[in-house]
Formats: C-alpha cells, sequence, structure tokens
C-alpha cells in the first residue's frame, strides 16, 4: 500500500481548475508546464484550484464541484503571484494520505426527496410521473431537424466548465446531442490580453480536435502546421461568407489576433450539435464573448 | 471448443477483476450528483434520446447482413475464379446502389 | 463436457431470455436477449458449426445494439427508473408460449434425426461458400436484392429529409373522430423549420 | 486447450504498459516533454490510491459489465493471432470473424460505459460513439475479407501461411491505412475518439475515478495491443521472418503497428462527429470496395 501511495505521489497531480477573472492565461501556462495535470472532470481529480478571486455568484458552483471530487480531497487558492507547484504536489500528497481531507461543504440532500414516496418507495409515480431516486424524467418537445418529438433535457453549463471560457453559464436545451434551445445566463468573467492572444485561443481550439501537444506546443512559442484546419467543418459559424470558424482558427495560426466582439451566440448555437457548438464558441476569444454576451 | 472453454475462462477472469475495481462504497447526494462544470439540472440524464442517425444505423444493419454472405464467399475465391470474380461485382454493385441511395437523399447526417 | 457445456448455455440463454421480459430497463433487455442469443452462437461454436457460431455473436452485437438505441428512443420511462410491467395480455401469451413450446419438443421428438457423425475437421466454411456460388446462387441473389429492397425502404420510412423535400410537408396527423381536426399536435403553418448541414 | 492461453495476460499487460508508454513519448514530437518508463506505472499507482465515484441512481450492473467485458473482448481476439506459424493460442478456423465478433461487441462495452453512470456527457459520448463505431466496422470487414483472399480460408493461421512469399501490405496497400480508422476507433484514440472527447469533458470516462478508471483505461490499452498484434498478422505476415525466433517477431511487428497508431492518434485533429460519419460512408466504405476488388483481382 505504501508503495502504491509511494508511486502515486511521484505522479502529476490531478488538478481541477476554477478560473476566476485575469487567471485564465496563468493557469493554461501552469498545465502546459506539466506540473499538475488538468481533470476534465471533478470525478478524475484529487485537487480543486481555486485561481483567482472568484466573484460571489460562482460560489455555489465551487461549492458543488468541490464535493464532486471523491474524497479525500484538497482545495488549493492561487492568486497567481507565486509558483503554485509545491503547493499543488502537498495537497495531492495529502489526499493520498487522507490527512486533513476536507468534509462535504453542501448537505447531504438529493435534488428532491424520494425516499418512502411513490408507489414503490422510490419517489416515482405511474410510468414516467414523480420523481424516482430524487430527480423528475425529461419530457418530449418540439425538435429543430427532424420533428420526431423526443425527451428534451435542459442544463446549466458553466461557470467553470472545461470547454467554455471561465465564467460562461449557459442555459442549453438538448435533444439527443443537439442544441434545441440556448440561453446565455452569465457571461464570462474578464480576463488578461494574453488570454485572448492569437496563441492561447489556437491552443484551445487544438484541445478540442485532440490535439493536445500541438496546443502546448503553441503555447511555448512553437508553430503548428495548417493541415489541422481540415478537422475544423467549413462554414460554422460564419458571420459572413469566408469569416467562418475555419478562418478565425487560420488566422489565428497566423498570429493574428480575432474579431474584438463575437456575434450574439445563444441564438448562433441554436440547432447545431454539441461538438460543432462548442468548436464554434472556441473560435471566438473569450473577450469577444465576453463583450458579446454583456452586450446582449 | 478450445475457443469456447478460453473465452469462458477469460470472462470469468475479467469479470472478477472488473467487480473487484469497481467496488464503490456510499456516496453523498452532493458527491454524485451529476457533472455540469459547476451548474445543475432537474430532470434525470437518461432519457428518449434522440439519436440522430436513426436512418443510417437501418441502412447499416442490411449492409451488414450482406457482408456476412462475404466470408465463405472469400474462402472459395480463389478455387471459383472467375465467377467468384463476376459474383463479387454484382454483390459489390448492390451494395453500392443502397450506398448511394443513401447518399442521394442524406442519411450520412446528423438528422 | 460437450454436453454440459451445452447445457449450460442453453440454461443461461432461457434465463437472459426471461429478463428481457422482467428487467425494467430497456438497456438492459436490450442486452439480456443479445446475451441469449450469444449463448446460441456459443453453442453452434461447441458443435462445430464455426462459421455459424462466430457470425450469430458478430450480427447479435449489432443488431442488439441498434434495437437498444431504438427502444431507448421510443419507449416511455426507458431507463426503468419507475417499475413498470413490459408484458401485455400475459395469460394469453403464457398459453401461446407453452403451447409453440410443445409443439416444438413434438417435432424433435418425433422426428428421425440424422446419425452421421461429421469429422470435426471438415471444412465447413469452404462448402458453404461452394453451396453459395453453386446451387444455392439464386438464393444467395435474392437475399441480396431482398436486402437492398430492404434499404431503401427503410430509408423510405424514416429520414425525413430527401430529394423531394421534407417527407412530413403538407401531412396532418389523423382525426380522433372521421373528419374531425388533427389529434395531437397541431401542423405549423407553412411547416417553417430550420436546417443546418 | 493449450497452455499458450497463460501468454495471453502476459502479452497483454506488457503490450498496454508499452503502449502507455509510448504515448507519453509522443509529445516529444511537438517539442514537449517525454516521460520515463515508469510514468504509466507513476499514473496508474495515481488512479489506484483513489477511491470509486458513484453517480445517482446508476446502473451498476452495466458499469460492472462494461470495462470487463472490453478487457475480455481484448484477449479474446489477442488468442486467434498465431503466435508461430501454425501454432496459436485458439486454433480457430474462423478468426477472422471472431476478430469481427470482438469488433462488434467493443461497440456494446462501450455504448455501456457511457449509459451506466445517468449523467449528460458520459451518455453523448456513448450515443456518439456508437454512431461512428457501428460503420467503421464495414471497412474492418471488407479490408479482413480482402486478407482471406489469398489465404483461401477464415484461419489466420492460413492468413500469415498465405503471406510466406509476399507481405498482404504489398498486395493490398490500402489495407493497412484502412485497418488503422478500425484500431483508433476500437481503442478511442485521437481522430476517432468520439466516446472521451474533451468537448464533453472526457465523455464516458467523466464520472470515473479510482480503480474504475484506471480498468478502463487499461482495457483501452490492451485493446490496443490486441489491435496491433492483428494488424500485423493480417498485413506484416505475423510472426514470419527470417534469423530470429517466431513469436519475437510478432512482437516487433505488433510494436511498429502500435507506434504507427499513436503517431496518427497524436498527430491527426478530430473533426465533428456529423462530418466523420459523412467521410465513412462515402470516402472510406468505397475505398474498401475498390480494396476489395484490387485485392480479388491481386488473387486470381
Amino acid at each position: 500500500m505504501t508503495l502504491l501511495r509511494r508511486l502515486a505521489a511521484s505522479a502529476p497531480p490531478p488538478v481541477y481548475p476554477c478560473i476566476g477573472p485575469g487567471m485564465l492565461d496563468p493557469v493554461e501556462r501552469l498545465f502546459a508546464s506539466g506540473c499538475a495535470r488538468r481533470a476534465l472532470s471533478p470525478a478524475s481529480a484529487g485537487v480543486l484550484l481555486i485561481a483567482g478571486v472568484v466573484p460571489d455568484r460562482a460560489a455555489a458552483a465551487i461549492d458543488r464541484l468541490h464535493d464532486q471530487v471523491p474524497p479525500p480531497r484538497r482545495t488549493v487558492g492561487w492568486s497567481g503571484a507565486d509558483e503554485p507547484s509545491n503547493s499543488l504536489h502537498d495537497a495531492w500528497s495529502g489526499v493520498l494520505s487522507g490527512d486533513g481531507a476536507e468534509p462535504d461543504r453542501l448537505p447531504d440532500e438529493p435534488p428532491n426527496e424520494w425516499r418512502g414516496k411513490g408507489d414503490h418507495g422510490h419517489g416515482g409515480e405511474g410510468m414516467m410521473g414523480g420523481t424516482p431516486y430524487g430527480r423528475p424524467m425529461a419530457m418530449t418537445g418540439e425538435d429543430p431537424r427532424d420533428g420526431l418529438q423526443l425527451d428534451r433535457y435542459t442544463m446549466r453549463v458553466g461557470p467553470f466548465a472545461p470547454m467554455l471560457p471561465p465564467g460562461l453559464e449557459l442555459e442549453v436545451t438538448l435533444q439527443g446531442d443537439l442544441i434545441a434551445a440556448a440561453r446565455v445566463l452569465q457571461p464570462p468573467f474578464p480576463q488578461e490580453d494574453t488570454a485572448s492572444a492569437p496563441p492561447a485561443c489556437a491552443a484551445r481550439m487544438l484541445r478540442l480536435l485532440g490535439l493536445p501537444h500541438h496546443a502546448d506546443r503553441l503555447l511555448r512559442g512553437g508553430r503548428v502546421r495548417a493541415g489541422v484546419l481540415c478537422a475544423v467543418p467549413k462554414g460554422l459559424g460564419a458571420a459572413m461568407p469566408g469569416r467562418d470558424a475555419r478562418a478565425r482558427l487560420r488566422r489565428w495560426l497566423d498570429g493574428e489576433p480575432g474579431a474584438a466582439q463575437a456575434p450574439e451566440f445563444g441564438a448562433l448555437i441554436t440547432g447545431l450539435e454539441w461538438h460543432e457548438a462548442i468548436l464554434m464558441l472556441n473560435s471566438w476569444s473569450p473577450e469577444a464573448l465576453r463583450r458579446a454576451a454583456e452586450a446582449a | 471448443m478450445s475457443l469456447f472453454v478460453t473465452i469462458t475462462l477469460l470472462t470469468a477472469l475479467c469479470f472478477a477483476i472488473s467487480a473487484a475495481a469497481n467496488h464503490a462504497g456510499l456516496a453523498t447526494a452532493p458527491q454524485s450528483a451529476p457533472f455540469f462544470g459547476g451548474g445543475t439540472s432537474e430532470p434525470h440524464a437518461w432519457q428518449r434520446y434522440h439519436f440522430r442517425v436513426y436512418t443510417m444505423t437501418l441502412v447499416f444493419i442490411a449492409f451488414e447482413m450482406e457482408m456476412m454472405f462475404m466470408y465463405p464467399w472469400a474462402v472459395v475465391f480463389v478455387e471459383e475464379g472467375l465467377k467468384a470474380m463476376a459474383e463479387m461485382g454484382m454483390f459489390l454493385g448492390i451494395l453500392a446502389i443502397g450506398l448511394l441511395y443513401g447518399w442521394r437523399e442524406g442519411v450520412f447526417r446528423w438528422q | 463436457m460437450t454436453l454440459v457445456s451445452i447445457i449450460a448455455l442453453g440454461l443461461f440463454a432461457v434465463w437472459t431470455g426471461w429478463r428481457v421480459f422482467v428487467v425494467d430497463s430497456m438497456v438492459r433487455a436490450s442486452f439480456s436477449l443479445m446475451l441469449s442469443f450469444l449463448c446460441t452462437g456459443g453453442i453452434a461454436l461447441i458443435l462445430h458449426a464455426d462459421y455459424l457460431g462466430a457470425a450469430t455473436v458478430f450480427m447479435m452485437a449489432v443488431e442488439m445494439m441498434v434495437m437498444a438505441i431504438f427502444m431507448v428512443m421510443f419507449m416511455m420511462n426507458p431507463a426503468g427508473l419507475n417499475p413498470m410491467k413490459m408484458v401485455h395480455q400475459e395469460r394469453l401469451s403464457i398459453l401461446m408460449g407453452a403451447l409453440a413450446f410443445g409443439v416444438f419438443v413434438g417435432a424433435v421428438l418425433r422426428s428421425d434425426l440424422p446419425d452421421a457423425p461429421v469429422a470435426a475437421d471438415r471444412p465447413a466454411t469452404f462448402d458453404l461458400g461452394t453451396e453459395l456460388l453453386g446451387p444455392s446462387m439464386l438464393i444467395f441473389e435474392t437475399a441480396g436484392v431482398t436486402l437492398l429492397a430492404a434499404m431503401v425502404a427503410a430509408v423510405v420510412l424514416s429520414s425525413r429529409t430527401g430529394r423531394y423535400g421534407e417527407a412530413d410537408a403538407g401531412a396532418r396527423p389523423p382525426g380522433l373522430t372521421e373528419g374531425g381536426d388533427p389529434a395531437g399536435r397541431q401542423p405549423e403553418e407553412g411547416g417553417h423549420h430550420h436546417h443546418h448541414h | 486447450m493449450s497452455p499458450l492461453v497463460l501468454t495471453l495476460p502476459v502479452a497483454l499487460l506488457a503490450g498496454a504498459w508499452l503502449a502507455a508508454w509510448i504515448d507519453r513519448l509522443a509529445p516529444a514530437l511537438w517539442g514537449g516533454r517525454a516521460a520515463g518508463p515508469l510514468a504509466p506505472l507513476r499514473d496508474g499507482a495515481a488512479l489506484l490510491a483513489r477511491p470509486n465515484a458513484t453517480t445517482e441512481a446508476p446502473d451498476r450492473l452495466t458499469r460492472w459489465l462494461a470495462p470487463g467485458t472490453y478487457l475480455v473482448l481484448a484477449a479474446a481476439g489477442l488468442s486467434v493471432v498465431p503466435l508461430a506459424p501454425g501454432v496459436a493460442a485458439v486454433d480457430s478456423p474462423v478468426g477472422i470473424v471472431v476478430w469481427g465478433a470482438c469488433e462488434a461487441l467493443t461497440v456494446v462495452a462501450v455504448f455501456l460505459h457511457g449509459w451506466s453512470p445517468n449523467s449528460p456527457f458520459p451518455l453523448i459520448g456513448a450515443y456518439r460513439y456508437t454512431a461512428i463505431g457501428l460503420p467503421v466496422m464495414l471497412p474492418s470487414m471488407f479490408v479482413l475479407i480482402a486478407a482471406a483472399l489469398p489465404a483461401e480460408s477464415l484461419s489466420l493461421i492460413a492468413v500469415v501461411e498465405a503471406q510466406r512469399e509476399v507481405w498482404n501490405l504489398v498486395r493490398q496497400p490500402i489495407g493497412l491505412p484502412l485497418f488503422l480508422i478500425v484500431g483508433l476507433t476500437l481503442t478511442l484514440r485521437g481522430p476517432f475518439d468520439f466516446a472521451d472527447g474533451a468537448d464533453i469533458a472526457g465523455g464516458t470516462s467523466a464520472e470515473e475515478s479510482g480503480p474504475g478508471r484506471a480498468l478502463w483505461q487499461l482495457a483501452r490499452l490492451t485493446m490496443l495491443t490486441a489491435f496491433s498484434a492483428m494488424a500485423a498478422t493480417a498485413f506484416l505476415g505475423g510472426p514470419l521472418g527470417p534469423g530470429l525466433p517466431a513469436p519475437m517477431w510478432l512482437a516487433l511487428k505488433t510494436v511498429a503497428v502500435m507506434l504507427l497508431t499513436i503517431l496518427a492518434c497524436h498527430a491527426l485533429a478530430r473533426t465533428v462527429p456529423s462530418r466523420m460519419l459523412h467521410l465513412l460512408w462515402v470516402a472510406a466504405l468505397p475505398l474498401s470496395f475498390l480494396h476489395l476488388a484490387l485485392a480479388g483481382w491481386v488473387a486470381l
């Protein structure tokens, strides 16, 4: 057991970042340096990193994410002034030994009380009714593409979703993996200019295309060949002809800055498949998205 | 028989490993809430999931059934020579018509 | 050993087949049925019908996967979060099932089963191929054309998009009474739908 | 049953470790830091030392079955691969069809893995993978049927024997690239990783931690080993070769295919699923038609 723990302690700590205003670029550089591994979900993390001063509106989200990191877990705060790799490693050792583990922040209550209720004591009623095991079932509705009226699933994503700029909260209604309706609840946090610099923006898109090593190379100041552009479908998120997501990525790879402000994107991602929508959103810089969301 | 015994043994071994690895204790409600990057949702994620390429799967099954005839055909191909070659032409022709029709009707897309 | 394996697989096939009607989740039901078919494939493997056995496993894995997709898509409560009963007309079904079982068992017991063991190393797949290219050529080709017809029919019936516009353009759901208002969803004015390609 | 079956776990574990190490060497090609041979063990230990996560009302049965099934399929697929001319752990006369069945069941295992947590991102990953994984099987069938043509048999031992003069790689040059698509899909990698992508926060694995996650990653790596051995057998003559003992040749060729697959995984970008599906049907499938026709012409 100790051998396992010693081996584990020498691995890069799996960290789920909650990125506050102005901290996007430092956090991305931290993970590109290789001293910690960015976990895409709290379940796969051991340490929660709170970078910067997170506004009050996101406090509840941090509590939720904190509790989704399986215990024992640790939280590390980082202001960006110092080098955090030591505190991350200390926290990771603490996680492995179980010392100073943090208890849940939220009460142990299901979304809806279900025990002992309903037809079978599991909260459900009849075929589709009630709240079996604490939640209702999704219900059918109109479909934007093929007219099959199947279930619509509404979720609020963000503010710390790894595929969206930090701070952005979207209410998305999915039918399958197609976005049937979308609404911006909160704009992204303001970030330093470095977070909207061409290499940083292009790196984010490359990660979504499954090319993390290319992305790291860009962040280190290297170049990436334009062959990767083929993977971005033509005409995606085109504000006007020749100005689609692929063209925006091409400009970033050439080192040119993108548009200062994105169009109103809530309406633009409606009707798109999830992967297309996420690629399209990331083809604008976080600042461009913030301006668009605040203008709307 | 040996394939059957081997797979039975392997299955027993792998499922035992899987059972040991998937042993999970009880988690509290906030620990087991589904992940939305800090967000929330009301309903269960399990739903009448709108699989966008359902027509493609139907074409695929018919395609696959035809392909199952190709395996025995491959074994006798060299022996039968030109007859088998002509057979294959016909076969691929039939499949190609199905493929072209599906493509023309646009079923190989997210509908 | 062979007999024991066949009996064990047969019992497991029956058990998983029974589970299909007992479990609440459509996914579990579909893949229980798949397991049942995999067992019959396993029996074929043991009996040295190698191609038949492996092909059964191959086909059933794919088909039950597609069946699971459609079951989840169109059934209420697809994950079985609320317990439910998947069987209708239970008494009649049991009666019909027992009757069918009796007929088949009777047929097996009454028929004169062949007693001509085939050598284990007989090239069965080769024989099958020769048969397909020889005497059974017509059947084989007919199957090809039939499956093509199935492909076309599947596209025609299930695809909304197509060369001639949307399949449901101008369609009205039938009324509950003769000549009455359409039931369920009302057709939209002009049928505008946003399409993305 | 042959005692060679005992070599399967050893080969799979060794292959998994090697694949994981090559994965961690790959960043060096893009100017990053390559990790040492212990890195996969460290990362594995980091997973094993954590507890399993659970989700709300999950399907515990399928959650348990999915990684186990994936692991069995890798082992079953490898069991029909000849380790030396005329010798395989399981001498099946229909080895090619057995491998095809393993491919088909892999789609089921990945689907169940994404279905079981009752969470949206894993669910999207499961369905997306199914949409791509099913049609990928068609090029795979064409390619393996083409490999069976000169052998006049569906047995992989015969497929190896038929390559004594010339490898299938030379006779059927489009086969290996088409089969690489299958390998990338089976192992959820790079351009064909539609199950565990970054845009869905890790997809089918998003709600997983601890030993359960470790087992899933291990199963992916063992499947890569089995796939590489199968590709080496179908296209590179498997255990045939001068000088060295036959199993060594198989191991060398397996590692070569593994390197190629991992390189393709890290170098190629993943496009959106809708476009990939379209490409599979209108580009990869006609290409496999052509491949089979060419292979048939050469074989006659």
